[in-house]
C-alpha cells in the first residue's frame, strides 16, 4: 500500500470526503494507505504541503497557477466546484447584482478570493458597477462574517459554500453566486473552484500513489452522491443535522465535478484569461494566462 | 493581617467574576456569549471525551518547553546587554528587529525550513518571546545598583557569586514581570503555531471551534488553560515570589 | 609601600562644567604602618580612597598598593550591605573560597551583633548595619584596610570596644591601614600618622607623625596631640 | 567614549544583519527565504503603488492609539495593585484571567458585541494589552523603595508629586521595559485583529500574500513596520531614556 | 508639647522571634525647647523618631506632637535625597505650595551647598548629602525637628557652623526639637535637656536638664556639662 499524507480541516468538507474513504475502505481497495493530518486552518495546510509534510492538500487553481508561475511545481485535480456566493436575509430587499451599490458587504477569504473576483466581473460587465469600491468592504475571518450576517451588522456577505449552505437553513437566500459570474464570463459548465493538489515530483516519484488516490476520492464520490444514510453516519463530523446537514449535503452533491477534466481545464483557463484582465498581475500572479501543467498532465491520458 | 487567606481570598475573587459573568451573560444571544453553565457543559463534554486532557496536555509540554528555552536565553542576553553599553549599542537594532518580526512570520518561516514538528514549533515560540524577555531584563540590567557591583569587585565575588548573590536578587521583579507575561505571551504564541501546523493542542481546537462559531467550546478551552495558570500562580509563581522577597521589610 | 600620586581626578558634571575633585595628591604610607585621612567634608577623601580601590580609573596619576595586589577589607561610608542576604551571609561572600567555612561567632560578639546572624540589613539600626559591614572588612584578614568614618553612628562606648577590636586586627597580620575620619581624638588614638587634605580640590596640607607608642596614647596624651595637631592646621577644628 | 555616534554603530549593526541574512539566503530557495534585493524589490514596488504607505499608515494608528490606551490604563491599574496589597490580593485572579484570555477570544468577542469597526479592534488589542502592562508595572510598584515613600509622607507631598517625583521615577525601567515589549506585542494583536475583520493595514497585507505564500512581500511589509520602529526606537525612546536616567551616574 | 508614651514597640524578626525594641519609654519635650536623645546603638532611638512621624503605627502606647500637626523638618539618619531630583528640586519638593517660590540662595550659601544646587544626590559627597537634607529640614520652617544624628560625616569646622544654623533656624520661630546624637558634647552645647536612653529594649534611664544659657556655653562650660552627664550614667563615654 502506498501511504498518502493528506492535509485537510479537521472540521472542513475535505475530511468529511476522506472519512467516508478510510470508512469504506475505498483507499486500500485503490492500493494507497491514506493518512489523515488534521489541521485548524486553512493556511497550515498550505504550510505543512509547502513544508513536505503532507502530500496532498486541497486549494484552488488560481493559487496553484500563480505558484507556478514563481517556480514551484504544484498540480491540481478538480475536488469540487462548489463555490463561494453572496448570500442575503430571505426578507432583503436585494434582489440583483445591482442591488448592491452602497452596502456593507462582508468578504470572506480576502481581496484575491476568486468567488469575489468573478462577481466582481460581473458586476462591471453587466452593470458597471465597481463592487469593491463602491460598497463597505470588510473583509474578514469566514466564521465572523457569517456570525455579523446573522446579526444583521452585514446586508450582505460572500462566503464559502459550507458557510453558506448553513446560513440558507438559517433564513438566507443567495443573491448571486460564483458558479453563474463563471456561467456567465464564458465558462461553459460548472468550472472546479477546489481540487487535490500535489507537487508533481511527488507524483513522478509515486505514480501509484497519486493515481490510487484520484481513484479512490472519485469511488467516495459516487458514495456520497448516492448514499443518504453515509451522510447520517457523517452528521457528527460535520456537526450538523436537520435542515443543515440536508443544505450541506445537497450543496456537495452539486459540487461533484461531472465533466472531464480537459473540459474543466479549458473553462478554468478562459476564467483566468478573465480575473488576468479584471485584476491583472496583482490578482494572478506573473503570467497572463493559466500556468501550464495547473492541471495534474496524469489525468490526461485517458484517466 | 489576613496573610494567612490568600486561597479564601482568590476564591472570593473568582466567584465575584463569574457573577459579574453571569450577569452579563443574562442578557446576550448565548450563541455569542454564552453563560457558565452552556460553557461548563462544554467543558465536561470535552473532558469526558479525553480531549480536553490531551490537547490541554500537548499545549502546556509546549508552553513549559518554549517558556524554559526563551526565560533563559533571553534573560541571558538581556543581562549582558544590559550589563555591557557597547555591546548593547550594537545589538539594539537586532533586538528591535526580532521583537517586532511578526509572529506568523517567524512560524512560517521555522515551519518551512525545519518542518511542521515540535522542534520548529517550540523553537518558533521562543524565537517570539526571547526579545520580550530581553528587553525587559535589560532594563532590569541596566537599572543595576553600581555600589552592589563595586562591592562585589572589591572584595573579588566569583562570577557565579556575583550572579546569584549581587545581579540576580536585584532583577526579581523582572524576572516575576517577564515570567508572568512570558507565560501569557508563549501560550498565545503557542495558539497560533498551533494553528498554522499542529494537529492537537488548545490552539488547534479552539480555531476549529472558531470555525462552527461555536462560543461555548472555545471559552471551554481558554477557561481551562487559564485554570491552570491560576494554579500555577498560586502554587508556585506566588510562593516564590514570597521567598525572593523575603528580605523586603513585611507589608512593602 | 601604598603610594598615592594622583595629579589630578575630574568628575563630569550633568549640565555642567566638570568638577575637579582632587588636584595633586601625593601622599605614601609604610607597609604595616596606620594613616589617618583628614580634611574637610567634600574634599576628595572618598574619591581619594576609590581610586585605591579601583572603582574609578578616569584619573591622570597612579598608585601602589602595598604587595602588589593585597587582599583589602574595605568600609565604605555607608554600611553597603547586600539587603536581600543575611549579616552572616554577607560576611562569608566576602570571605575568599578557602576562608568560607571558618566560625565567625567571636568576630560577631566582639562586634555586638550576636541574635542579629540571621537578620537582614533591612532590620538593622544604622550602627548595626556599620559593624556588620566592619565584621565584612576584618574576616577576610586583610593586607590593606581602607576605611571610610567606620565609627560615625555608634555610641562612644561601642566606638570605642570597635577602635580596640580594629588595632587587633590590624596588629594580627602585617597591614596596611588607611583611614578617613573627622574625629581628630580617634586619628590621634589609632594613627601612626595624620595626612591633612586641604579644601576642594583634595591635596595634602601636610603630615603629622605620632611618634608616642600606641599603647601610651592615654587621654592625656591624645588631648596633646590634638592640640599639637590643631595648632600646626588652624581651622580644622 | 564613542557616546555620541550611537547612529553610526547602528548602521553598522543593520549592515552587519543584512550581510547575515543576504549570505544565509544565498543557499536557500528564493521562494522561502528570499534574498535582500528580492524583499528589496517587492518594498519598492508595494510603496509605488502607494499600498505600502495606506496599510502602514492604518496599523501605525491602530497600533499608537492601542498603545496609548494600554499604557496609561494598564500602568494606573498595575501601580495600584503594587502600592495596595489588598486590592492585588483581590483582583490577581482577574489579572491572571486576562492576561492568559487568548487574543482570538478577545477579538471575536469584541467585533461580535461592538462591530466590525475600529473602536472594537483597538479595544481589543488594549484588552489583550493592558494585562501584560498591570503585570510589569505591578512588579515595579511591589518593589519601589519605602524610605522615599515615606519621606513624601513626612514632607506631605501631594497626590500628584508622589507619583511624579517619587513613584514614577523609580518606575521607569518598568515603564521602558512595558512600552518597548508592549508596542511590540501591540503589534502583533493588530496584525491578528487585521487579519480576523480589517480591510487595510500591514496584517491584512501579509495575510494576503501569505494566502500566495509570497515571502518577499511579507517580509517587505514586516521590515517596513520594523524599519518604522527602528526609528521610533532611536528618535524617541533611546533619546528619552537618556533624558529619564540622566540622573545615574553616566556609564552606569 | 511633645509627649513619647510608647509601652512597647517590637518588629516582627523574619524566621525568629520578634525583637522587642522599646519597652516603657516615656519622657516629653516642652514646647519651644530643645532636647537631645542619647543612647547606645540600636536601643531603639531612630524607632522612636520613626513612631513620632507616624510612620510606625503598629506598637502599644500613644504619642502627642505639639501643636497637634506640626510641620515637620526631619533629618533621617541617612540623607534620603531623591537621587532623581537635584539638590534644588529636593528641597523645594518638600516645601509647602505657598512657600515653593521662595528664594533659598542664603540657606544653600550657609549650608555650603553653593554651586551644588543643580547636582544630583549621586554626585554629592557623604557630607555634602546630610547638608541638603538640612537644607530640606530648614527649609520648610517647621514647627518641629526631628533630626536623627544630622552632624555626622561633616568635618568638626562644618559641623560646628551648622549647629549655629541649626540654633538659628530653632529660635527664628516657636520650634520645638529632638535630636538624636551619639555626641555628647554637641549635645551639651544645643539642649535644654538631654535624655538618656538604656540598652535595648530603650527606656529612659535619666533626664539631665541643662541651666547654662546658651550664649554662655563656652567650651569649658560644654566640658563640665559633659562631666556632670558621664558621672551620672556611667558608661556613657
Ligand atoms: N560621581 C560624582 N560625580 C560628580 N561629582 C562627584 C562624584 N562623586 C563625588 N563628587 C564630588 O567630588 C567631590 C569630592 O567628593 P568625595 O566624596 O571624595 O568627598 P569626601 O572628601 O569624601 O567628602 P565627605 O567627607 O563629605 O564624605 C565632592 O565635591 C563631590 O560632590
Ligand atoms: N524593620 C525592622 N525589623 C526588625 N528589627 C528592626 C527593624 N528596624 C529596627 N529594628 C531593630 O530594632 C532595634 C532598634 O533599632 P533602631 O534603629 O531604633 O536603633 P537606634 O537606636 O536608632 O540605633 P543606631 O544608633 O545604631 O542608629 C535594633 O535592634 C534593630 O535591629
Ligand atoms: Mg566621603
Ligand atoms: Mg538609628
Amino acid at each position: 500500500l502506498e501511504p498518502v499524507r493528506v492535509g485537510v480541516l479537521k472540521f472542513g468538507t475535505v475530511n468529511w470526503e476522506l472519512d467516508a474513504m478510510k470508512n469504506a475502505g475505498f483507499d486500500h481497495a485503490a492500493g494507497v494507505d491514506v493518512e489523515i493530518v488534521p489541521f485548524a486552518g486553512e493556511d497550515a495546510s498550505n504550510v505543512a504541503l509547502q513544508a513536505g509534510t503532507v502530500d496532498v492538500i486541497v486549494s484552488d487553481w488560481l493559487w496553484v497557477s500563480r505558484l507556478r508561475a514563481d517556480g514551484a511545481d504544484f498540480t491540481f485535480v478538480p475536488y469540487s466546484s462548489s463555490v463561494g456566493a453572496i448570500m442575503v436575509p430571505q426578507g432583503s430587499a436585494l434582489r440583483t447584482l445591482a442591488d448592491l451599490r452602497g452596502r456593507k458587504l462582508g468578504v470572506a477569504g480576502g481581496p484575491l478570493d476568486k468567488s469575489w473576483l468573478l462577481i466582481q466581473g460581473l458586476a462591471r460587465r453587466d452593470h458597471g458597477l465597481d463592487l469593491a469600491a463602491e460598497n463597505d468592504v470588510v473583509y474578514g475571518a469566514a466564521p465572523l462574517l457569517a456570525e455579523k450576517a446573522r446579526q444583521g451588522e452585514l446586508e450582505a456577505v460572500l462566503n464559502f459554500w459550507h458557510h453558506n449552505a448553513r446560513l440558507e437553513a438559517n433564513g438566507f437566500r443567495t443573491l448571486v453566486g460564483a458558479e453563474d459570474a463563471a456561467a456567465a464570463l464564458g465558462a461553459s459548465g460548472p468550472v472546479s473552484a477546489l481540487g487535490y493538489v500535489f507537487s508533481e515530483k511527488w507524483a513522478q516519484a509515486r505514480p501509484l500513489a497519486a493515481r490510487g488516490f484520484v481513484q479512490a476520492s472519485r469511488a467516495t464520490k459516487a458514495l456520497l452522491s448516492s448514499s443518504d444514510a453515509e451522510w447520517e453516519r457523517l452528521a457528527p463530523l460535520v456537526r450538523a443535522d436537520g435542515a443543515e446537514l440536508l443544505a450541506l449535503r445537497d450543496r456537495y452533491r452539486d459540487g461533484i465535478p461531472a465533466r472531464p477534466a480537459a473540459e474543466d481545464e479549458a473553462d478554468a483557463a478562459r476564467l483566468h484569461a478573465v480575473l488576468a484582465e479584471l485584476g491583472g498581475e496583482k490578482l494572478v500572479g506573473r503570467s497572463p494566462v493559466m500556468a501550464p501543467g495547473t492541471y495534474w498532465p496524469g489525468l490526461a491520458d485517458g484517466f | 493581617m489576613t496573610r494567612g487567606l490568600p486561597l479564601l481570598w482568590s476564591v472570593v475573587s473568582l466567584l465575584g467574576l463569574l457573577g459579574l459573568w453571569w450577569v452579563l451573560a443574562l442578557g446576550a444571544d448565548p450563541r455569542v456569549f454564552p453563560a457558565p453553565p452552556a460553557v461548563l457543559e462544554a467543558l465536561l463534554r470535552e473532558a469526558a471525551s479525553g480531549d480536553l486532557a490531551r490537547h490541554l496536555g500537548a499545549t502546556l509540554a509546549r508552553v513549559a518547553a518554549a517558556f524554559v528555552l526563551a526565560l533563559t536565553i533571553g534573560s541571558a542576553i538581556g543581562i549582558a546587554l544590559g550589563m555591557n553599553h557597547g555591546l548593547d549599542r550594537l545589538f539594539d537594532p537586532w533586538v528591535v528587529l526580532f521583537l517586532n518580526l511578526p509572529a506568523l512570520v517567524v512560524i512560517v518561516l521555522a515551519y518551512v525550513w525545519f518542518g511542521l514538528n515540535e522542534v520548529a514549533a517550540i523553537g518558533a515560540v521562543a524565537v517570539n518571546k526571547i526579545p520580550n524577555v530581553v528587553v525587559t531584563l535589560r532594563e532590569g540590567a541596566r537599572a543595576l545598583d553600581r555600589s552592589y557591583a563595586e562591592l562585589a569587585r572589591v572584595y573579588r565575588f566569583s562570577f557565579a557569586s556575583r550572579m546569584r548573590d549581587v545581579v540576580l536578587p536585584q532583577l526579581q521583579p523582572f524576572f516575576a514581570a517577564a515570567s508572568r507575561s512570558g507565560i501569557a505571551l508563549i501560550w498565545k504564541i503557542v495558539l497560533v503555531v498551533e494553528l498554522l501546523g499542529r494537529s492537537n493542542g488548545v490552539g488547534f481546537q479552539i480555531h476549529l471551534h472558531f470555525q462552527l462559531f461555536d462560543v461555548a467550546t472555545i471559552l471551554a478551552y481558554a477557561l481551562a488553560f487559564v485554570a491552570v495558570m491560576l494554579l500555577v500562580e498560586t502554587l508556585l509563581l506566588r510562593p516564590y515570589d514570597r521567598y525572593a522577597t523575603r528580605w523586603r521589610a513585611p507589608h512593602a | 609601600m601604598l603610594e598615592v600620586d594622583i595629579a589630578s581626578k575630574t568628575y563630569p558634571a550633568v549640565g555642567g562644567p566638570p568638577l575637579l575633585a582632587i588636584e595633586g595628591l601625593r601622599f605614601s604610607v609604610p607597609d604595616g604602618t596606620f594613616a589617618c585621612l583628614v580634611g574637610p567634608s567634600g574634599c576628595g577623601k572618598t574619591t581619594c580612597l576609590r581610586i585605591l580601590l579601583g572603582l574609578e580609573r578616569d584619573f591622570d596619576g597612579r598608585t601602589v598598593l602595598p604587595g602588589g595586589n593585597p587582599r583589602i577589607g574595605v568600609a565604605f561610608q555607608e554600611p553597603r550591605l547586600l539587603p536581600w542576604r543575611t549579616v552572616e551571609e554577607n560576611v562569608r561572600l566576602a570571605l575568599p573560597k578557602a576562608m568560607r567555612a571558618r566560625p565567625l561567632h567571636d568576630l560577631f560578639a566582639r562586634l555586638g551583633l550576636d541574635g542579629f546572624e540571621n537578620f537582614y540589613p533591612g532590620a538593622l539600626s544604622l550602627g548595626l548595619a556599620r559593624r556588620a559591614a566592619l565584621a565584612r572588612a576584618f574576616a577576610v584578614e586583610p593586607g590593606l584596610l581602607l576605611l571610610d568614618e567606620p565609627f560615625v553612628s555608634l555610641d562612644e562606648a561601642t566606638a570605642q570596644d570597635l577602635r580596640a577590636l580594629l588595632l587587633d586586627v590590624w596588629q594580627a597580620r602585617p597591614t596596611t591601614a588607611l583611614m578617613v575620619t573627622h574625629n581628630l581624638r580617634e586619628a590621634a588614638q589609632l594613627a601612626d600618622r595624620i595626612i591633612v587634605l586641604s579644601q576642594r580640590p583634595g591635596q595634602v596640607r601636610g603630615e603629622h607623625l605620632i611618634a608616642v607608642d600606641r599603647t601610651r596614647r592615654t587621654p592625656e596624651a591624645v588631648n596633646a596631640i590634638c592640640a599639637e595637631v590643631s595648632a600646626r592646621f588652624p581651622g580644622l577644628l
